[in-house]
């Protein structure tokens, strides 16, 4: 049982850091970025993807660069810790994870390798309008000889209408089909819009659209979608750790340094008692997420897994609301305003609570697994 | 003790319900149902139709255009509006600088000012917050020096909601500085297009323009437009900001949104089923009313007891929780909306509901509610010092 | 709408609190009282029959005193007040209102005027082991010509071993019956012991008991039940006030009186607020409970009473937990101790809570009615 | 970064799960697991049989008594420990005192008492705590003045958990009353059969008797029962308190009581029917258990992070959050025990189960857990001082 970094992790982490810290200095900088399309910087991507970020989850036959859930965490956390716009998680572990897991070797060396050198960003479509959290798709997938054409909405997808290609979850005979879209498919229509954490959504729209089976025709990719899901809401996770540890670094400098009735802030013990429940919270998320990573790591069943991750997003979304809320309020005023960082952060942490299933959802998924255990044991 | 309002009051209560849900035009309220933003002119309607049937102002002294009701009557007045999903009047007009004039400026500044302020023909703005000040709002700096028959002002005040749409600001300037930071303080009316002023807008979290910085270089001022005493502002500060308290818990809109809530849960699931029978859901929303109705209950109970006109010690207790169940159905809604929340700037065409596309920018919008206009901080030093006799 | 006391209802309060405050002037006062069984002081029980306070809600014509849920209330908060161990809701409220409601005009001669005049003590055997807040009883009633007997246990019955008669619910066919037992009866047992708030229970075994049906033999008195216990629900509520407001003065005084660091405690702001949050959890229980008081006084449908019940209970039920754990929180060490008052006013609040049903009972209840309202009306 | 634990820490754990559910005499682990209090015999068995296995004080130097564990192994031991449901050795003498003279203690001192404080020949009480201390823990009044060889010791000490026990007892004793007040304290051993040397028991809330006051009235201490250093005695204590707080998390006893309420659930709704199925009581039974995973997990990151000697800052999160989970698990078996939680006092012949009986005295009798040994409020000073570096 190890919960360090090791030397190559720690360069990944500080090299990740020293460029996100260029191009996210301030909280300007991501302002600027997130007001004009697609919301991210194409140059960021670029580097990140330079460096091999990209890659990191992929094998190196499928162009990536064949390392493991722990650097996609560190990567994940960096991007959190400045709230980085690019599409780390959605592009790289989730659309990008689906392409690996379900896809033929053809669609993998066509598709990872791109992805991986920052050439092609995939989305992946699945949420639904008025299907909240729905395994089940109301996009359906038609077949027609050996071709195969989409009908529905999906929406909100984000960054669907920057997307490269699009990844679509549709309902098939038997299951749930993946389906990769081409961006200048016939009867697809994008409506790209901002979404409240600075990022971009779109309504996506099939209207017997020309699609291609991601992996085997016809096969049901549900336990594909889950694992990646489950993949995804652990980089959340980490993402969401890197975004609570900044804000409560930033509640405490305010605390030390702005003066009130002529003392610091950090003098009224009201607040610095709710500063340490912060602490306490952004510790037990951490130690939870970290650990579902390194379930994840240890290659177990794929139910070992999903439950770790249901685990870390329940975690998550405790944290980040009580951390997100109270950096705002233990803030006052300023903390409500766009020109200083917290605020975005709170946001930010709102939208991964979320996406992929918010703590409720996770915790009615985990009181029905109650009789399944004695004890919740985290070691094997 | 009896559980029933008296004829009169349900008589009352049918008359005010009948005027916000007929009188008030349509859009307005549509607006508020949807959870979106008011613009200048809808506040202004609003406001005048309440003028023209004379319950724009009920609190000002009847011969300015008050009227003598009793606290509950009040109370419903103010319940049955937000109900009906109608806007209070403008608080900056009807709550802070109407009472101020009224009980401490001159004749003349009294007619020059309180009819149209009742009106909202003069749109006015809070010039109170400072940058550096805080919640310690005494500790303020903008300066106001006397040359000859005007006032000089410079610095800068902050947190001004709405100074987009202000004619007018009243403001608190620092007219004596060799004084207890209280004792140095005048309440000063400035026309917002003096030269030397001006407003900068402050984005706010959820992408919204509701408050500004307000710059004033060297702006003269009348000195007919002090109201009352020169350095006795921070005493018409105190009594305004009284005022602001009194029936502060806003009850009424927090109830129909948490009623609409309901409603919105209805088809919310996963393929339009009802979120109702998820029972974790349920129970927050019972928890939820119930707290609400604790709140609402508290209220009547403030109002009730304080015909003697001295403050029901409950009261404070109601601007505390009051903005704890604000919140928290913000907090629901987002929740209720779930992954189409982040729809939040669609437009047209879009399927996700609109109620799901506001839900966030509400919820980041009322984490304000626990700051400004004393912060949750500021209620629990009141409770626990003047309530409880805790003084630290 | 009043939410005041007349001039009468405050003359009743005063003498309930000077008579009261008498009995039970000090902590030690009730433990000596509480050491030793019943675990009440007949005494104080005949001194509250000499005032009235026992016949209250009852007729004139039964040999009450037709008063309403208003002195009731009164007489329950100033038991709360000093948590006085003396059954006025077991035995007044709950098992005197059952027989108000059901008995025979017979029956209620014989017991609600001895009852009103202290030398009826009575109970009602309702609770059931392993049979948590079951509307179904185990206990069985037997029909042998006209003559009936009961059989099974109940337990743990609140004043079950002291009490003069018993009020018995049972199932009967088509429904839960009403029954009362005498103290001598043949296969009656009654064990009595200690429950954690200093007062007493029983475990109550029926083998083949005669009992008499309490009012039309044979009839269904669910409906009686429900709205019996509802009334007792709300008196505990002011009896949980009572203790609330006690509880949350003697904090007070301990935090402006007791010096740590070389100052008082009332220094350190994290202790101010915290008890700032039990005076608003307190106000808002009173708010609550003191409606659901006048809904019952209003005479409207049982159904709204019903509710209003459990409304009450649930906000008591928060209140508290939340003001019983943080009176002995605030005080540290000496609010653990038995010679100390408080740590007794947090234990029967936590005996009020599981009585009648605790706060989770009464949310799960509550939000099974969200269609029949649209938002929560307090006033008719 | 891994997960699974080394074949050598698995072996280890294995070890230790054997013992401890093999070689703990059984009525032990029942009476723990019964949820009642242990007897003072069955302590004193208990830590001897761990003794005779050679690890009751594995924290101890090793010729002493200890063993060269890694901080893992020695959490294994103590989750092992906790999970088979047997008491850990008496903190007093494994975790204070026997430490305590292992450091500062002259060898003639270490000779006369380590042995039988490991083997619990000797119980030792705790005199830190005075009735006007609280958690000022320095201002201690308790005087101790050398007269010859010997020191007259008066005053009083309180909170002496299972002081009426002890046949010894250590303490804090002012020996200079004229310095700083950290200056003048001096850490003693008394012999508790000494004349002049009361225990007076305190009643808790839960009716048990487990805390006593401890009053000196002239006792007489030979100067040789001194530890260490005369007014040295703070810097001793700091050290013992240091020591307390590793590894304080009290996860492994509430993960059992979390489990055993679990299984308790499974029959106690309405007619022997599974509270379970009722989806407040599962969400509320999940969520603890994430809490607690959490809490584990945290532990583990701490032990696993603290093998150069440093402590990890999470390791103040542990008690704070420890205390928490304890006391909400306690809450819950209320809950679940419902009515039949009144039934305290009930003896043979009751129907209602022992568990639900002994629910509430349980849940009243750890109120006391975020009290003692450094209150949650202090574990938050902590934390905001130290870690955050928010100093008032």
């Amino acid at each position: 049982m190890d919960f360090t970094l090791d030397s190559e992790q720690t360069a990944l982490r500080d090299a990740v850091r020293g460029l996100l810290g260029k191009a996210y200095g301030s909280s300007e900088d991501r302002r600027t970025v997130t007001k004009t399309d697609p919301g991210w910087d194409e140059k960021t991507w670029q580097r990140l993807a330079e460096m091999g970020a990209l890659g990191l989850p992929f094998a190196e036959e499928d162009g990536g660069f064949g390392a493991g859930p722990v650097e996609v965490s560190i990567v994940a956390e960096e991007i959190g810790r400045v709230i980085a716009p690019e599409p780390y998680v959605e592009a790289v572990v989730l659309a990008g994870g689906l392409v690996a897991a379900a896809g033929t070797a053809e669609q993998r060396a066509e598709i990872i390798g791109a992805l991986a050198e920052g050439q092609l960003v995939p989305a992946f479509a699945h949420t639904e309008p008025g299907n909240r959290y729905s395994e089940v798709p109301t996009v359906t997938a038609t077949k027609d000889g050996d071709a195969w054409t989409l009908s529905g909405v999906k929406e909100p997808v984000l960054g669907g209408a920057r997307a490269d290609l699009l990844i679509v979850s549709a309902t098939i005979d038997g299951g749930t089909g993946l389906f990769v879209v081409q961006p200048d498919a016939s009867g697809l229509t994008r409506t790209s819009y901002a979404t409240f954490d600075g990022g971009r959504a779109a309504h996506v729209a099939f209207d017997s659209t020309p699609a291609t089976p991601l992996g085997e025709p016809g096969a049901d990719q549900s336990d594909v979608i889950a694992s990646a899901v489950a993949a995804a809401q652990i980089a959340y996770g980490h993402e969401a750790l890197g975004a609570m540890a900044f804000a409560l670094e930033t509640t405490t400098e305010y605390l030390k340094s702005r003066k009130q009735f002529g003392v610091p802030l950090m003098t009224f013990q009201a607040l610095t008692f709710r500063a340490a429940d912060m602490y306490v919270s952004l510790e037990l998320a951490r130690s939870t997420v970290t650990w579902a990573t390194l379930v994840q790591l240890d290659g177990g069943d794929d139910a070992a897994v999903l439950e770790a991750a249901s685990r870390a997003k329940l975690q998550v979304s405790k944290a980040g609301r009580h951390i997100g809320q109270e950096a705002i309020q233990l803030h006052g005023g300023i903390g409500m305003t766009a020109e200083y960082s917290v605020g975005h952060y709170t946001s930010r942490l709102t939208a991964i609570d979320h996406a992929l299933g918010d703590g409720r959802h996770h915790l009615t998924a985990l009181s029905k697994t109650l009789d399944d255990h004695e004890a919740v044991e985290p070691l094997p | 003790m009896k559980l029933q309002l008296s004829d009169e009051d349900i008589a009352f209560r049918e008359e005010m319900r009948t005027f916000f849900t007929t009188q008030i035009p349509q859009d307005i309220r549509d607006t508020v149902a949807a959870r979106r933003e008011l613009s200048k002119d809808q506040i202004v309607r609003s406001m005048q139709a309440m003028n023209a049937a004379g319950i724009a102002v009920p609190n000002w002294p009847v011969e300015w255009g008050g009227k003598d009701w009793t606290p509950l009557q009040r109370h419903i007045w103010h319940e049955e509006m937000q109900l009906a999903g109608v806007m209070p009047p403008l608080a900056f007009n009807a709550s802070m600088v109407g009472p101020v004039i009224a009980a401490f400026g001159s004749q003349e500044i009294k007619e020059r000012f309180l009819p149209k302020t009742a009106n909202l023909d003069i749109w006015w703005s809070q010039g109170f917050s400072e940058p550096d000040a805080g919640s310690d709002l005494a500790s303020l700096r903008t300066t106001a020096v006397k040359e000859g028959d005007e006032y000089v002002v410079n610095g800068q005040k902050t947190w001004t909601t709405l100074g987009q749409y202000g004619d007018w600001i009243f403001t608190l300037v620092r007219t004596d500085p060799d004084v207890k930071k209280q004792a140095g303080i005048s309440f000063l009316l400035i026309d917002m297009t003096s030269p030397g002023l001006t407003v900068r807008p402050i984005e706010l979290i959820d992408g919204g323009h509701e408050v500004n910085e307000v710059f004033f270089d060297n702006v003269r001022v009348p000195a007919e437009n002090l109201v009352g005493e020169e350095n006795k502002g921070w005493d018409y500060a105190k009594f305004l900001l009284g005022n602001e308290r009194v029936g502060v818990a806003p009850v009424g809109s927090t109830k129909r949104t948490l009623a609409q809530a309901k409603e919105y849960a209805k088809t919310a699931g996963a393929g339009g089923t009802s979120l109702l029978d998820d029972p974790l859901v349920a129970a927050q929303i019972a928890e939820l009313e119930n707290d609400l109705l604790a709140l609402e209950l508290t209220a009547l109970r403030v109002v009730a007891n304080s015909a003697d006109g001295k403050p029901h010690p409950a009261s404070s207790v109601l601007k505390l929780q009051g903005t704890v169940l604000q919140q928290a159905v913000t907090e629901l809604w987002v929740d209720l909306a779930g992954p189409n929340a982040l729809a939040t700037g669609a437009a047209d065409g879009s399927d996700v509901p609109d109620l799901a596309r506001v839900a966030t920018t509400n919820y980041l919008n009322y984490r304000k509610a626990s700051i400004y206009g004393g912060s949750n901080e500021v209620q629990r030093q009141i409770i626990a010092g003047t309530i409880l006799g805790l003084r630290g």
